[in-house]
């Protein structure tokens, strides 16, 4: 009797293994993204209620939020900060280091071959914590939704616009 | 018994026993040159494929026009080849025919490495294999499934089925057989059998359900094995191609699969006969018999190349007419006459019961065979692909190094795998041939083979 | 990636950050996001800025728009407020990107040393350059001597002169090697100037084109396809419906000539005589047009022996065409001649023969204002090379221009050169003179830089840098003023820069009326990508008694060869950049190479077979190149394009082809040749196999009469087009549901609609080898074909652009296993790449051969990847791709009135194709608007009778429809 | 139950073996098992086995395969629906054949499943009275009686024609 069980319970063991390692998700995005500044999206967003567009200031003009620039930060933080900013704006040949960079990891990605553009979801009046989650109560950003294709299916779906593929793929 | 005295004599139980158990014994060094030369080439076509995958389908000698050509009619080739076994095993078993017995396992063996070699080509032919996966149906987030309208989805469901069913009618019909080995053999042998053997010892009740399933299955099987090559068929048929889109493809494809594969039985069993002396359990008479079948689905061949001629000779559609010139008399004119001769004309020498029973004749004929459906396939394929609608567009189709070493590679595959089975598993079914031991006699008494005393 | 930060990188990640990366394949973008410091506050990263600019690509000056994304220049389209290219540009125009990133740029400034070159500073160049300068200066007069092209522009061309004067020089030259002297040398025997007359084939009714390729590169070639095509609508002239009737005269069926309704095979020189002929029908039957007031006796006797039995007997055209050709020309309500090639003969005649038809300031008129002659003349130029040659110079400063590559052999410029001791080269990919040059300067792309260009009156373009430089470069004008001011002269060069130098040009522009407002009117030229103002019709009057040159009667060889520019190489610059290399001329299909047109005759009398190497050669010099054997060319010559043959110029030039230019003699295209076959073979590349259709419907044509009486074309069309019969219901698009309407009778053969498709759609260029194994991947191509033996009337070629005709039973769609080509819900036929597994199953069953598979991994050597549209996915290997109707745009413009809260307009979504083709024969446009412009065109008066679907027979019902095209009838010979 | 044995009856041919069976069933004997080496009819016709319940459950594989099949590909049809080529969301003749292939995919392996299940197979015993002749060329009866009976039982095997005729042990 055993040696029947015990092949078997291996298989199955394997098989839960596969499935639980699958149930992980080892594509969808990383929670544990740390930032090279301490930066809090509670204390600007949450505490001092400043809007996300006056930092994200491109969403709804362009495809991409767009990080803020530096000179944004010390417009509320003072020139103290980093001394005198030069533009980066410089010509080609131009070898040297931009004077001060922040080199911020990317939390959300998006495949290439989704032409994915903040604009219309702007002028559709969709809150940013719609795909990005509560970010005012978050200190470090960490991905609320997996945004994969069910996710933004899912919405556009209930809201009744374009499921077409050619809305996004390209 | 007073019924004992009437039987006729002849091979015996225990002699079917001696006679497969020899074949399994310890094969020796040209065996095991002949299996290494086999997987070389197989490690060859597997390198070639690699750097298909990494660098693209550029290393192919496809092209704008012909897209599909040499892997398609490689994967078409080893399907063809594959629905002889299942005719064999499934359809002759509901027929009862009696010369079936010897040779089935022989042809249900070549059915499975065959579907497996197929299996292999439409994953080697597309562009991106590692998202193959999308043709079937999955669960995913997006809720996006395969269009079940493409006859490729067809083909894929259609293929899996066949090699799924086809394994497991090969591994029920192997059960008994694995049984007997395990009772004889010894070492690591004995595991090997006795895990596949999976216990069996052919009591009452296992006999009972697996005579129900076995039939059952050969029931299945026997529309599946017409299901699958119509299917394949229809992946042209579908098409609106000239040259590919008509309607008498199915049976057409059927006909030419039977006929290529009972041939390719003949050709690895002449000489597997004579090298592994099982001459005495495979009797000329079992030969003889394939190459009646070898000559009739050449016949059905024939008038299917007449009348897909003929209907377009009678829809006078011109673009259509075009495409047959060019398959007749274009620059690939001389694939068609290889097939005209390979497929029609030297199969005709059949009708001699004399040619029958020359194996070495046979086999020669067989080899034809084979090479005139392999370029059946390809005139199909490649040459209407390379006059489609838009006369700007043709391109003429000449293979790469790549994929003619990869195709070599799966008749290497394809033979490795056989090779091995051959030597390692009961290749002649000992259930069968001693459940129809009268028929085995009969065929020893009616001097089919004269040896075996 | 930390170190070495450079402006590059930061770019390249920038743009990772606004939108997806255009990476091939599906890698992972870079996870990394670097804001900008201090944002430019004209720049949103994601959406594209427009500059107006100028196109410098020839001396046509068309105005350009640039689109910049993320400060990258990705696409060029013309600028609508320009008057020469009226908001398109051809595939030369489309190409500059290609040149601004070429891969081959030289990157810094080299000195030649030994046999290599070596890398040194600008600091170092700078220095090398002005000592030498000075000595030179020190030395005497004219030691130092400036060559470059005739079309660098007023502003440059003047600080040129202001450099050369502070070194004490005034050798200035301008060299062009398809001169237009013989053109101007004309204008001053008939007319007493020497400016060109400007042309309008749209107000005439029959042309003669002695040897003048309008529709490719002669004079404007967009300029003047789009009044051909005007010409060649259909429109009631004197109460019947008819097309223009156009006549082309030269030893090979071009393009050009492909598109009119007579080819006369005439052998290369022959075109005066034949000139002359046809002047001397019109005259002796007295269709001379009274208002010409020119002395008709004078002419008639200066004309004398040219009677058509004669000229006939010289020329072998026939004399009852020559007869025809006067009477139609003679009696048409507008009338236009046109002359190319070297003889000025040639030019005179086709000048009289407009104004004593009375054309002259109707087809075509001399404008006051012209801009100066800029090229300098032959003799000026070989004066130059031997004083090089006598070591009378000292420094010779090359730009933008190819000596050695383009004069003729018996020039010996490379002798010539080599005599200076210092040779400064500069310009982007090092070229044939670039290989002599002692000091190799990068200079800016004219993209990178100021300029200004005056291609006719009252046109003054103004271009502006649309993007920071690529490499360590800089601008021509600059280092000219800075060099200048080092010689020490006073008041050299009186300008800070070029910028400044241009904006000084500018202000003298400047209309008395808006003189107050200098900044305005600047502002407002940079806006408008220029200044127009009014031109006057000039007065001129033929001056018979001038006439006498009369052509060399010359004996016609017995081969000759007969070179003319390649459609898109032009005189060899083109050759540099792929796209041009890639997109097939558009009669012989054939790509990256050249190639010598034989006719079949006269290939069987010297034994030469198909894609046979011939030894071609002359008294000069001796090339060897395939053979393409054709009907399409004069027995008895050999043809050959201008412009490959490249022996440097970088990858995709060097090597690639031969080059005529070593055969002929200064001042002529065409030259005695003796040919030998080798016996080797060297296929021809080329995308088209069959050249016929085969009775299929595939492009169609019909006769103006046969339009007239509504008389559908049924000759040549072999299948019956069944009744469709539906057995399901139709789909219904409620909201759009695109389509197109092209009319094959306007397309010239162009081809910038295959090159704005390159750049819109980053699609991968893969080379000869891939072209010859059937890969080439553009997704607009000219489906070409020619006549048919077998059928009595046919036009000279059909031609239509054949792109995805996104059918509404699409046969690609329902056999792809996994959805990846599909119909939208806008009637396009949708194609998703990350779903493609690559069965190439559509492809099969594309009836019109339209998708494109990737065979390999595209490749854009570093920086030709700057080019690549953010918008659109690049497709990585394994993957189907094919034309979308410019998805992107359609999606842009659908997201801006879903924001604006309106329906799309009409016109607002142009595709990349229709948006640059210079006759308008594409237009864009939603199927369900009836009242839009695409739709109109469908049931428009003398186009509903000619509309039809390619294939229709098959029923796939296309989203495009064509229009025929049209040719006359032709008598028969 | 004390007092009860195996008796093992071995014979060299299938009619006589048959016939062995025949002989203890007249005596109202249920031999316990038979060994074959091959599949037989008559075997099971003289144990009066009627038909195997494999039947039923490849009828049942067989439909569910059918409903599986058009549940799938109308199902999947329906719930995104996408146009190609302008033929019918639900297209019923190509669903036809995937249904067929399922139908033939779940009835062959119910069939295989229901051998399993009924046989009892895999196993890992050796059941008591094989021997390897059995899977070579000899039947084999297995009797079990009361060990009074031993003497009827063994003269009814032998009497058939029973080779050997052995006590196994219980």
């Amino acid at each position: 009797m055993n040696r029947t069980i015990l092949p078997l319970a291996a298989v199955l063991m394997v098989a839960g293994l596969v499935t639980f390692g699958l149930s992980q998700r080892p594509w969808a995005p990383r929670s544990d993204v740390a930032q090279p500044i301490p930066f809090s999206h509670r204390i600007h967003a949450g505490i001092n209620k400043i809007p996300c567009q006056y930092c994200h200031e491109y969403a709804r003009r362009s495809q991409t939020s767009g990080v803020p620039p530096v000179q944004r930060c010390v417009g509320c933080h003072g020139a103290a900060l980093v001394g005198g900013l030069q533009p980066v704006t410089r010509p080609w040949m131009d070898h040297t280091q931009p004077p001060f960079e922040i080199r911020w990891n990317r939390v959300y990605t998006l495949p290439d071959f989704v032409r994915f553009t903040h604009r219309p979801h702007i002028a559709a009046g969709l809150a940013c914590q719609t795909c990005h989650g509560p970010v005012q109560t978050m200190d470090r950003i960490e991905p609320v939704h997996e945004i994969n294709m069910g996710f933004c299916l899912t919405c556009h779906t209930q809201r009744g616009v374009t499921t077409d593929c050619f809305a996004c793929h390209f | 018994m007073a019924a004992a005295a009437e039987r006729i004599s002849g091979p015996t139980y225990a002699d079917i026993d001696r006679g497969v158990r020899r074949i399994m014994e310890a094969p020796g060094l040209a065996y095991w040159a002949w299996v290494g030369f086999c997987f070389t080439l197989v490690a060859i076509g597997a390198a070639l494929w690699t750097r298909q995958i990494y660098v693209g389908l550029g290393v192919t000698g496809l092209r704008q026009g012909p897209m599909w050509a040499m892997y398609i009619t490689d994967f078409v080739f080893w399907v063809g080849i594959a629905h002889s076994g299942t005719l064999i095993s499934a359809i002759l078993y509901l027929f009862r025919t009696r010369w079936r017995t010897a040779v089935y396992r022989v042809a249900e063996t070549m059915t499975l490495f065959a579907v497996m070699t197929a299996g292999l080509f439409p994953l080697i032919h597309v562009g991106r294999p590692w998202y193959a996966y999308f043709l079937l149906p999955y669960p995913n987030e997006r809720s996006l499934q395969p269009d079940f309208r493409s006859p490729l989805v067809w083909d894929a469901f259609a293929v899996s089925t066949y090699l799924t069913i086809s394994a497991t009618f090969l591994f029920m019909g192997l059960i008994p057989d694995v049984a007997n080995a395990r009772d004889a053999a010894k070492g690591w042998r004995k595991m090997l059998y006795s895990v596949l053997a999976l216990g069996w010892q052919g009591t009452d009740t296992q006999w009972q359900h697996w005579s129900m399933a076995y039939l059952l299955m050969a029931g299945l099987a026997t529309p599946l094995v017409l299901s699958v090559h119509s299917v394949v068929s229809w992946d042209f048929a579908m098409g609106q191609l000239p040259g590919w889109h008509s309607t008498i493809f199915a049976p057409y494809f059927v006909a030419g699969a039977i006929f290529s594969g009972v041939a390719m039985v003949l050709t690895l069993l002449i000489p597997m006969r004579r090298l592994l002396h099982f001459e005495d359990l495979v009797t000329e008479w079992h030969i003889d018999s394939l190459a009646k079948v070898v000559l009739l689905t050449s016949l059905i061949v024939s008038y299917s190349y007449g009348v897909e001629s003929f209907m377009v000779w009678y829809g006078k559609d011109p673009i259509e007419m075009m495409t047959f010139h060019e398959r007749y008399f274009g620059p690939h004119g001389w694939v068609f006459w290889v097939c005209i001769f390979c497929n029609c004309v030297a199969p005709l020498v059949l009708f001699s019961p004399r040619v029958r029973r020359n194996t070495v004749l046979l086999f020669i004929i067989t080899i034809f065979v084979n090479i005139g459906m392999w370029f059946e396939r390809f005139m199909i394929i490649a040459v209407s692909q390379e006059n489609a609608f838009n006369p700007s567009q043709w391109r003429l189709y000449s293979p790469s190094i790549t994929e003619i070493m990869i195709t070599v590679g799966s008749f290497a595959w394809f033979l490795g795998l056989f090779s091995l089975f051959a030597r390692f598993m009961p290749i002649i079914s000992m259930t069968e041939l001693k459940e129809g031991i009268r028929w085995l006699r009969e065929a020893v008494r009616d001097d089919y083979y004269p040896g075996l005393k | 990636m930390s170190e070495g930060f450079s402006r590059r990188s930061f770019l390249k990640l920038a743009a990772t950050a606004g939108a997806a990366a255009a990476v091939p394949g599906c890698q992972p973008a870079a996870r990394k996001l670097i804001p900008y410091v201090i944002p430019d506050e004209n720049v949103i990263p994601g959406v594209p800025q427009f500059y107006a600019t100028t196109c410098t690509e020839c001396g046509a000056g068309c105005g350009v728009v640039a689109r910049i994304r993320e400060g990258r220049v990705i696409k060029l389209e013309g600028n609508p407020a320009d008057p020469i290219g009226k908001g398109t540009i051809c595939a030369r125009g489309q190409a500059t990107l290609q040149g601004v990133y070429n891969p081959d740029r030289l990157r810094n400034p080299m000195r030649r040393q030994g046999v290599g070159l070596k890398t040194i500073s600008w600091d170092d160049a700078d220095k090398l350059l002005n000592d030498a300068l000075k000595a030179a200066a020190a030395k005497g007069k004219n030691r130092v001597a400036y060559l470059g092209p005739a079309h660098q522009g007023p502003t440059l061309q003047t600080i040129i002169g202001a450099w050369l004067a502070a070194y004490q020089s005034s050798r200035a030259i301008f060299y062009e090697a398809i001169s237009e002297t013989p053109a101007r040398d004309a204008a001053e025997m008939c007319f007493g100037r020497r400016d060109l007359p400007v042309y309008h084939l749209d107000k005439a009714e029959v042309l003669i084109s002695f040897g003048a390729d309008f529709n490719e590169t002669w004079r404007s070639p967009v300029e003047l396809g789009r009044q051909y095509a005007e010409f060649r609508a259909p429109q009631t002239r004197r109460g019947k419906l008819s097309i223009g009737y156009a006549y082309y005269i030269s030893p090979r069926l071009n393009v050009t000539a492909a598109r009119c309704d007579e080819w006369i095979a005439a052998p290369p020189g022959a075109e005066a005589a034949l000139a002359l002929s046809v002047l001397n029908v019109i005259l002796s039957q007295g269709w001379a047009s009274p208002n010409a007031q020119v002395d008709v006796a004078g002419l008639k006797s200066f004309v004398a022996s040219y009677d058509p039995a004669s000229v006939s007997q010289q020329t072998g055209v026939p004399a009852k065409m020559i007869e025809a050709m006067g009477e139609r020309f003679g009696k048409a309500d507008g009338a236009v001649a046109l002359a190319g090639g070297n003889d000025p003969a040639t030019h005179a005649a086709a000048y009289v023969l407009n104004v004593v038809t009375g054309n002259l300031g109707r087809t075509m008129e001399f404008l006051d204002g012209m801009p100066p002659e800029a090229e300098t003349r032959s003799n000026d130029v070989v004066a130059a090379l031997d004083s090089m040659r006598n070591g009378e110079i000292d420094v010779l400063f090359v730009t933008e221009t190819n000596p050695v590559f383009s004069m003729p052999a018996a020039w010996k410029a490379a002798e010539a050169i080599q005599k200076v001791p210092l040779v400064v080269w500069g310009g982007g990919v090092p070229n044939e003179t670039g290989e002599q040059a002692h000091l190799l300067l990068p200079l800016h792309h004219p993209l990178e830089d100021w300029r200004d260009t005056f291609p006719r009156a009252g046109v003054h373009g103004l271009g502006q840098p649309v993007m920071q430089p690529v490499f360590w470069s800089r601008p021509l004008g600059d280092l000219l003023i800075a060099s200048a001011r080092e010689s020490g002269v006073k008041n050299a060069a009186p300008w800070e820069n070029s910028q400044d130098a241009l904006r000084s040009a500018w202000m003298k522009l400047n209309p008395k009326a808006a003189a107050a407002d200098a900044e305005g009117f600047w502002v407002n030229s940079l806006r408008e990508g220029g200044y127009i103002e009014p031109a006057q019709q000039a007065q001129v009057k033929l001056n018979v008694a001038a006439l006498k040159t009369s052509p060399a009667s010359r004996e016609i060889p017995k081969l000759v060869l007969a070179a003319y520019p390649h459609p898109f190489l032009y005189d060899g610059r083109g050759a540099d950049k792929p796209w041009l290399q890639e997109i097939p001329e558009p009669v012989t299909q054939i790509v990256w190479d050249s190639w010598a047109e034989i006719h079949p005759e006269t290939a069987a009398k010297y034994g030469i077979s198909k894609d046979e190497v011939v030894e071609i050669r002359s008294s000069e010099g001796v090339i060897k190149t395939a053979a393409h054997i054709s009907e399409r060319v004069r027995k008895g010559v050999v043809s050959m394009p201008i412009g490959q043959g490249h022996t440097a110029m970088g990858r995709y030039a060097n090597g690639v082809g031969a080059n005529p230019f070593v055969l002929l003699k200064p001042g002529s295209q065409s030259i005695a040749v003796t040919i030998h076959p080798t016996q080797t073979r060297h296929e021809l590349a080329s995308p088209t196999y069959l050249n016929r259709q085969l009775g299929r419907s595939i492009v169609e044509a019909q006769t103006i009469t046969d339009l007239a009486s509504g008389v559908q074309p049924k000759e040549w069309r072999e299948e019956e087009v069944p009744k469709p019969y539906e057995m399901y219901p139709d789909w219904q698009y409620p909201a759009h549901q695109w389509g197109m309407t092209i009319d094959a009778n306007a397309c010239t053969g162009c081809s910038a609609c295959i090159a704005a498709c390159y750049a819109e759609n980053n699609v991968p260029f893969v080379g000869r080898e891939d072209v010859i194994n059937g890969r080439i991947m553009s997704w607009i191509r000219l489906e070409r074909y020619y006549p048919e033996e077998k059928y009595e009337h046919q036009p000279l070629m059909f031609l239509a652009p054949m792109l995805c005709q996104q059918c509404h039973h699409a046969p690609c769609e329902p056999v792809c296993p996994v959805f990846a080509a599909y119909h939208t819900q806008e009637g396009l036929n949708g194609q998703i790449y990350n779903r493609c597994v690559g069965t190439r199953y559509c492809e099969n069953n594309c009836p019109y051969k339209v998708r494109r598979f990737n065979w390999w991994e595209p490749e854009w050597p570093e920086p030709l990847n700057y080019q690549l549209n953010p918008d659109v996915t690049v497709r990585g290997a394994g993957v189907m791709e094919k034309c979308t109707f410019c998805v992107q745009r359609i999606r842009h413009a659908e997201i801006t009135a879903m924001i604006e809260k309106r329906p799309v307009r009409d016109g607002e979504i142009v595709p990349a194709c229709a948006q640059t083709c210079p006759t308008h024969a594409i237009s864009f446009g939603d199927m369900n608007d009836k009242n839009g412009e695409m739709m109109k065109r469908r049931v428009a008066k003398n186009n509903q009778e000619r509309t039809y679907r390619s294939l229709e027979a098959l029923n796939a019902q296309p989203a495009v429809t064509y229009l025929r095209e049209l040719y006359n009838e032709r008598e028969k010979a | 139950m004390s007092g009860e044995i195996d008796v093992l009856g071995s014979f060299a041919d299938e009619e006589m073996c048959v016939h062995g069976i025949e002989a203890l069933r007249a005596v109202k004997i249920q031999p316990t098992r038979v060994f074959s080496p091959i599949p037989s009819e008559h075997i099971n016709h003289a144990l009066g086995y009627g038909r195997s319940r494999v039947r039923a459950l490849v009828l049942t594989g067989g439909i569910t395969g059918i409903l599986t099949g058009f549940t799938l590909t109308i199902g999947t049809s329906m719930e995104w629906s996408l146009n190609a080529g302008g033929k019918p969301i639900v297209s019923l003749p190509p669903f036809i054949i995937i249904a067929f292939e399922l139908m033939i995919l779940f009835g062959g392996l119910s069939a295989a499943l229901g051998f399993f299940l009924n046989s009892g197979l895999p196993q890992t015993d050796r059941l008591p009275g094989y021997s390897e002749h059995f899977s070579s060329d000899r039947f084999g009866v297995l009797v079990r009686c009361a060990e009074t009976d031993r003497e009827r039982v063994e003269g009814i095997l032998k009497q058939a024609g029973a080779e050997t005729v052995v006590r196994e042990a219980a």
